[in-house]
């Protein structure tokens, strides 16, 4: 079991990186590259939900303001774009002749790439110390940061003037290094950055969940006040996971956007962000790979079920909600992890049965 | 003065809307801990409810068609209150202390039923009805066999899979007959029309016009609260709720039905709601997506008016209304007309719809800086256990 | 003798009009060994919650080593030096048993440096040492979750113990143990004693006995009497708190 | 916002049920049926995005049907346009819009809003005044249309006392009532641009403040049979609506197709604009085919598409070099049956004008997508 846990990640990896390219036409790899960049999202959730316990319902702010990010930035440098004044075309259907203020900063790519993921956690430290440091917790805090993210969507959605409100921005028509962003080769590329920022965001919650930072974010999660009694504060490594997963967020949302080719407040509805949690219940909560399973697994559903059946997704994907919740907890890699499988084959005889404890079993209870 | 009085009593009834889909959720979140986000489709599912007896009363005409409303909204509280304990008796009642799992199983009961409203046919009923019927009798027969071996848990929901799978091949069966294939109300949205008596003005007050149907809406909702009030407050039932609430295995011990109490807890909440999606339907449109737009600001009442406490949710959903009635329309610009140009300017950035929504949610996180428990806190040792 | 190490007075605790606390004033020195004793209500947990930064006073002072504990946080009582246990044992239950010794018995809670560094080896042997102590060393990677009550409470104990304050609060520390491990427990507690400074709320009357410390009675808020077990034992009020007026 | 999305879909498939069923489209001496393959953009436009982009990568289709907003169209746009692929948008909007890759037989503000506002002001401005309250949706065809109508509301010496904008799907309109009864208090002229859910709200919300459109008349935009019906009759009851398509215009062509669309799909559905702008799209398509001799090579399509004419519900409508069909211009006033009144009927098609002549932004530039020049989509004529 152990050795499989290691290797899991290793396969994945080569799996993604050279199996599917094979395997998939362009718009088929395109999909898997949008799955593989949301899992980013998924681990970010994970780090604050299956390790931590926050369970924030807000994540779409940071996803959707990464992508913000990014597209503002290729959609300045795209001189075909550009109406009358250099500037977006959008902003002439409002009367807009003067590019906004903060549009300035991201002309510059450099400026663009390090703000889609430092804007979001920026944000997501702000937002967190605020919350945190009242001591909101539970579902109080899922429901502020749902309020957080209404916040967001209507500011976004209701502002046509500065970011195109409800269309959104667009970015396939646009062009990086001359070539246009929506165009098979570059998408090639988007799909191979995210294959290779997949697992550096999986180093990265691997650093801060595991070790003594780790242990303290899980203390957090069982008893946080009581870890407050052992002289720990909660507040920091709170705002720190946070802000974190806000960065990883950001990232991943710069990623589906390109690989989608639009940004818009949709990104920041209630429906997006809930369903965000639940690809890391599938998954396995508060083990790194489950999320990245749990995110590619539901989304490729999906696409599949809606396809197919467009009307039986809604219904899908409800009792997938409830059977996780109901009866699998710990999520497809937590069951097998645990030893699920092994306790089904056991159930028919076909296995020995797991020893749950081995140490428990030797009744090594000393007793003087 | 004129203006002042039209400012509150739109702001009293954009609250009392608020009100109506607060109360509900007041008590199943306040009493029992349960975060119900299928909350909003229990709504919807009232309204729907609502069409159907505005449908069928609709061949009878004249006075008695007039009366369907009332009717509507005993039938909507009890249509959904049912709905509701069924919900409770399957689902809720596994997830008692887990209220953030109840966020995320109660989400896919809203989505499954958003869904249902679409799609539903009197074939897709039947197809259900064999599906369940074939899984109850499955599981009884294996049960009969295995319920001893070690996997029958398994073998249990290997049955109910393939009950699933049959009941699926119903559905597809069934479909087939055209008349049976027809959905009910299908994705759109339906048409709910309000009696003669709620349409129109109620009369004027100096130069304010009473709408009708908002006059109503704010009488209900008080309505409502007070029967509410009264039945906590005051009935054998209200007092049991409370005190399962304040502490379960006494209650128990003391020969308190717990289980029973949950669902009757958890039904009222639901029918509240089912009333509350009736009296909207006066007021906007009735579609599958109904619920989703009241859902949050409804969690938000009760965030800031302090969880478990009526008094709370009251004053919380009338500051809403008022701040987004004063801050919608812009009043603040007729009433000092002569702010400064900076001031004037953020007015009327915030004077939009969307935009005062914006306004009345950092409200919220605001005020919660300073009372992090909203306006009215649970005090107690209980609280921080 | 000198000055107290922890000094309460006038303390009142109200919830909602119902006084936990009233006018309490209690001192405690350096090294002194105590039993708070008291029926169902008397204030006992709230006492320690009014220590420990869980409870703001609603009237009174709370002084350590001289300075206000009013409104300081509970992680920075606890840096000072003041750890309680309580009344249920309270364990991560998710981190193993090693783990949560670790963590207590961390020198730095800073975030930042629990990133960086590891533990350093005198902290990591003395939770070997006190682990062997409670005899949980054979379970030392089994998550405490799994473990039985009794040995979540010495776990809970041992935590403490591992955070190395000068004042140890424990609520209840044998609720809920056998005869056997209650006296084991009894002996931990003596062992410790010495260099700390020990407060133990219990009702077991046997285990406050093994323990041989002073007692003080809690009744509605307030101090009722102090002194040893016998003398407390003997007191007229003291039974009438426990067992009612006497009847004529 | 689901108002009535899938009536496009049921008339799209009735369309090319009816090419198939007379033997399919003929292509180089051979006939070919059209399959259908059917996306759902779930009211989510990156989800419009990600469908376009599956029909083209992946079903490999010949065309595209299809978009419901403005929102919609455009972010499906830079798909079509990186893909040099072809979308058909039946819906009318707002203009000041002139792709190589979509074609647009729905109404430009030229076809419906300017004739309406002209309209409103010959009809009503001796009694209310020339001045107009706009009240939209908050995205991108009524933010623009209500620009282009601010601006010709300037051109008639008018004027234009307030606009209003709700979040698409958003229901609560007490505060844009209030801001109506403070710039009317006698009552005035209503422009509506609300799209979905919010027009419900409003039409209920307003009946019951006492706007009454005899005082206050009302002009849609986005109001069609369909959708009267969702809001219930008693509550459009005298308000009025521009289109290019009425159910109850009274054509031979007309009624076949409201039949033809009955028979299919029973007695109690309706037929509107936008249904018949969805199925003159598919024989649009159909007949350049033919001429071009392929629905492959899209190119050729493109080129053949421009001057095809067709016997539409409504009469004969002819695709011009700018991508927009010519429309014929009706205005009606909704009545207790949930029918229209026709009360204005310009009979013969109007070209369209897609780059607007009221806003100077856009004021002389035109759109020939037959000229051989980059800047074909939008230049100075």
């Amino acid at each position: 079991m152990k050795l499989f846990q290691r290797l899991v990640p290793w396969i994945l990896l080569a799996i993604a990186l050279f199996i599917l390219p094979a395997a998939l036409d362009d718009f088929r790899l395109n999909l898997f590259g949008r799955y593989f960049a949301l899992s980013i999202t998924a681990l970010a959730i994970d780090l604050i939900w299956g390790y931590t316990g926050l369970l924030s319902l807000g994540q779409g702010i940071f996803f959707a303001l990464g992508g913000y990010a990014v597209a503002m930035n290729l959609m300045l440098n795209t001189k075909s774009l550009a109406g009358g004044n250099g500037i977006p075309k959008f902003f002439e259907n409002y009367g807009v002749d003067q590019l906004p203020f903060f549009w300035q900063p991201f002309w510059s790519p450099v400026f663009a790439l390090i703000a889609l993921w430092v804007i979001p956690a920026v944000v997501a430290g702000v937002v967190g110390w605020l919350i945190f440091r009242n001591r909101i917790k539970g579902v109080y805090f899922s429901i502020i940061t749902q309020a957080a993210l209404m916040v967001f969507f209507h500011f976004f959605n209701g502002q046509q003037k500065l970011f195109d409100g409800t269309n959104g921005l667009k970015t396939s028509t646009t062009e990086l290094f001359g070539q246009l962003v929506g165009s098979p080769d570059m998408q090639a590329w988007f799909y191979r950055l995210t294959v290779v920022l997949l697992p550096l965001a999986f180093l990265v919650c691997r650093y801060f969940t595991s070790g003594r930072f780790g242990d303290a974010l899980i203390a957090i999660r069982d008893d946080e006040s009581r870890l407050r009694f052992a002289g720990f504060n909660p507040v920091p490594f709170k705002t720190i996971v946070f802000l974190v997963a806000g960065a990883l967020c950001g990232i991943s949302g710069a990623l589906y956007t390109v690989q989608s080719g639009i940004v818009s407040p949709q990104y920041m509805s209630i429906s997006f962000s809930i369903e965000m949690v639940i690809w890391v219940a599938v998954g396995g909560r508060g083990t790194l790979v489950g999320p990245i399973i749990g995110a590619t697994v539901v989304n490729y559903l999906r696409s599949l079920v809606s396809e197919a059946l467009p009307e039986a997704w809604l219904f899908v994907q409800g009792a997938l909600f409830i059977f996780v919740v109901v009866l699998m907890p710990d999520g497809i890699y937590g069951w097998i992890t645990k030893g699920g499988f092994r306790t089904f084959l056991a159930a028919f005889g076909i296995a020995k049965k797991a020893k749950t404890y081995p140490q428990l079993d030797k009744e090594a209870i000393p007793v003087d | 003065m004129e203006l002042f009085f039209s400012q509150i009593l739109d702001g009293l009834s954009i609250g009392s809307v608020l009100l109506l889909a607060a109360t509900g959720l007041a008590i199943v979140f306040g009493l029992m801990g349960v975060i119900n986000l299928a909350h909003g489709e229990f709504m919807m599912l009232g309204a729907y409810v609502t069409y159907v007896v505005q449908s069928a009363f609709k061949p009878m005409g004249g006075v008695i068609f007039e009366l369907y409303f009332p009717i509507s909204l005993v039938l909507a509280f009890i249509v959904t209150g049912l709905i509701g304990v069924l919900l409770e008796r399957t689902l809720i009642r596994q997830l008692y202390g887990r209220p953030l799992e109840t966020l995320l199983a109660t989400w896919g009961v809203s989505l499954i039923l958003i869904q249902l409203i679409r799609s539903v046919s009197t074939a897709m009923m039947l197809g259900i009805f064999v599906g369940v019927v074939v899984g109850v009798v499955l599981s009884k027969l294996l049960g009969a066999k295995f319920s001893e071996k070690p996997f029958f848990t398994y073998l249990n929901g290997l049955g109910w899979a393939v009950a699933i799978g049959i009941g699926l091949i119903a559905v597809n069966l069934f479909d087939q007959i055209r008349p049976l294939a027809k959905p009910w109300f299908g994705p759109r949205n339906i048409d709910v029309t309000a009696p003669k008596w709620l349409q129109g003005s109620w009369g004027m007050i100096g130069t304010i016009e009473l709408p009708g149907l908002r006059i109503f809406i704010i009488l209900l909702s008080a309505l409502l609260l007070l029967a509410t009030y009264w039945f906590l407050n005051k009935s054998v039932w209200g007092l049991r709720i409370r005190a399962v609430t304040q502490n379960r295995q006494m209650s128990n011990c003391l020969g308190i039905p717990t289980d029973r109490v949950d669902s009757i807890t958890f039904g009222i909440g639901s029918g509240l709601a089912g009333v509350a999606g009736c009296a909207i339907t006066l007021l906007g449109s009735v579609g599958p997506n109904l619920g989703a737009a009241y859902i949050v600001s409804g969690f938000m009442v009760i965030v800031l008016g302090g969880v478990g406490n009526l008094l709370g949710t009251v004053l919380a959903s009338l500051l809403l209304g008022i701040i987004q009635s004063v801050i919608g329309s812009g009043t603040l610009l007729t009433i000092f007309p002569d702010m400064p140009l900076a001031a004037k300017g953020v007015i009327e950035f915030f004077a939009t719809t969307s935009m005062s929504l914006v306004l009345v949610f950092i409200f919220i996180i605001v005020f919660l800086q300073f009372r992090p428990n909203g306006m009215f806190p649970q005090k107690g040792r209980s609280v921080d256990a | 003798m000198s000055e107290p190490l922890l000094e309460l007075n006038d303390v009142s605790v109200s919830f909602d009009g119902f006084y936990a606390l009233t006018d309490l004033s209690l001192k405690l020195y350096k090294g002194e060994l105590k039993s708070i004793i008291g029926p169902n209500g008397a204030g006992k947990t709230t006492f320690l919650d009014v220590i420990t930064g869980k409870v703001r006073p609603t009237k009174g002072s709370v002084s350590f080593k001289g300075k206000s504990l009013l409104g300081v946080s509970e992680q920075q009582i606890s840096r000072n030096g003041i750890g309680r246990k309580f009344q249920t044992p309270r364990v991560f239950e998710n981190l193993t048993v090693l783990r949560n010794l670790e963590l207590s018995a961390s020198p730095v809670k800073n975030a930042f440096s629990l990133l960086g560094s590891g533990l350093p080896q005198s902290s990591k042997d003395e939770v070997h040492r006190i682990m062997n102590y409670v005899g949980l060393t054979p379970f030392a990677t089994v998550k405490a979750g799994s473990l039985s009550h009794g040995q979540k409470q010495w776990l809970a104990i041992a935590s403490l113990v591992a955070q190395a304050p000068e004042v140890l609060l424990l609520d209840e520390p044998v609720a809920g143990l056998t005869d056997e491990e209650t006296l084991r427990t009894a002996e931990l507690i003596k062992s410790l004693a010495g260099d700390h400074t020990v407060v133990v709320i219990e009702h077991d009357m046997e285990f406050i006995r093994d323990l041989g410390f002073d007692v003080t009675v809690l009744h509605q808020g307030q101090v009722l009497t102090q002194g040893p077990l016998e003398t407390v034992k003997a007191d007229p009020r003291v039974i009438e708190v426990y067992l009612g007026p006497p009847e004529h | 916002m689901a108002i009535s999305e899938t009536t496009l879909k049921e008339v799209e498939e009735m369309a090319i049920k009816e090419i198939n069923d007379a033997g399919g489209v003929k292509v180089g001496g051979k006939s070919y049926k059209i399959v259908a393959v059917a996306e759902d953009g779930a009211s989510d436009w990156p989800t419009f995005a990600e469908k376009a982009q599956k029909l083209i990568d992946s079903d490999k289709v010949a065309v595209v049907f299809g978009g419901w907003t403005s929102a919609s169209r455009k972010a499906m746009l830079p798909v079509f346009e990186s893909k040099n692929h072809m979308l058909f948008y039946p819906i009318q909007y707002e203009g000041q819009e002139c792709s190589r890759n979509i074609f647009y037989t729905g109404a430009v503000p030229n076809q419906q809003a300017e004739p309406a506002v002209q309209w409103l002001m010959d009809k009503f401005s001796d009694k209310l005044g020339k001045k107009v309250y706009l009240v939209g949706s908050d995205y991108v065809y009524p933010r623009t249309a209500n620009t282009i109508i601010k601006e010709q509301m300037k051109a008639l010496g008018g004027e234009t006392v307030g606009e209003d904008y709700i979040p698409l799907g958003n229901t609560e309109v007490a505060p844009i009532i209030a801001k109506i009864k403070k710039a009317f208090p006698d009552g005035g002229i209503i422009i509506n641009t609300l799209n979905g859910d919010s027009n419900v709200a409003l039409f209920k919300q307003f009946k019951a403040s006492g706007i009454d459109p005899a005082k206050y008349p009302i002009m849609s935009f986005s109001i069609a049979e369909e959708e009267i019906r969702q809001i219930g009759p008693e509550y459009t009851n005298g308000t009025y609506a521009a289109w290019n398509f009425f159910m109850s215009l009274d054509t031979p062509a007309s009624k076949k197709f409201t039949a033809d669309f009955q028979a299919m799909y029973g007695a109690d559905r309706v037929t509107g604009d936008p249904a018949e702008s969805a199925y003159n799209m598919v024989y649009l398509w159909k007949n350049a085919v033919e001429k071009a001799g392929t629905f492959e090579d899209l190119d050729k399509v493109r080129k053949d598409m421009i001057g095809i004419t067709f016997a539409a519900p409504q009469g004969e409508i002819k695709m011009f070099p700018n991508h927009h069909t010519s429309e014929r211009v009706l205005i009606g006033e909704a009545e207790p049956t949930g029918q229209f009144k026709i009360l204005y009927d310009s009979v013969k098609a109007i070209p369209p004008i897609p780059w607007n002549q009221f806003v100077p932004e856009t004021k002389g530039f035109t759109c020939d997508w037959t000229q051989d020049r980059p800047d074909a989509g939008k230049f100075k004529m």
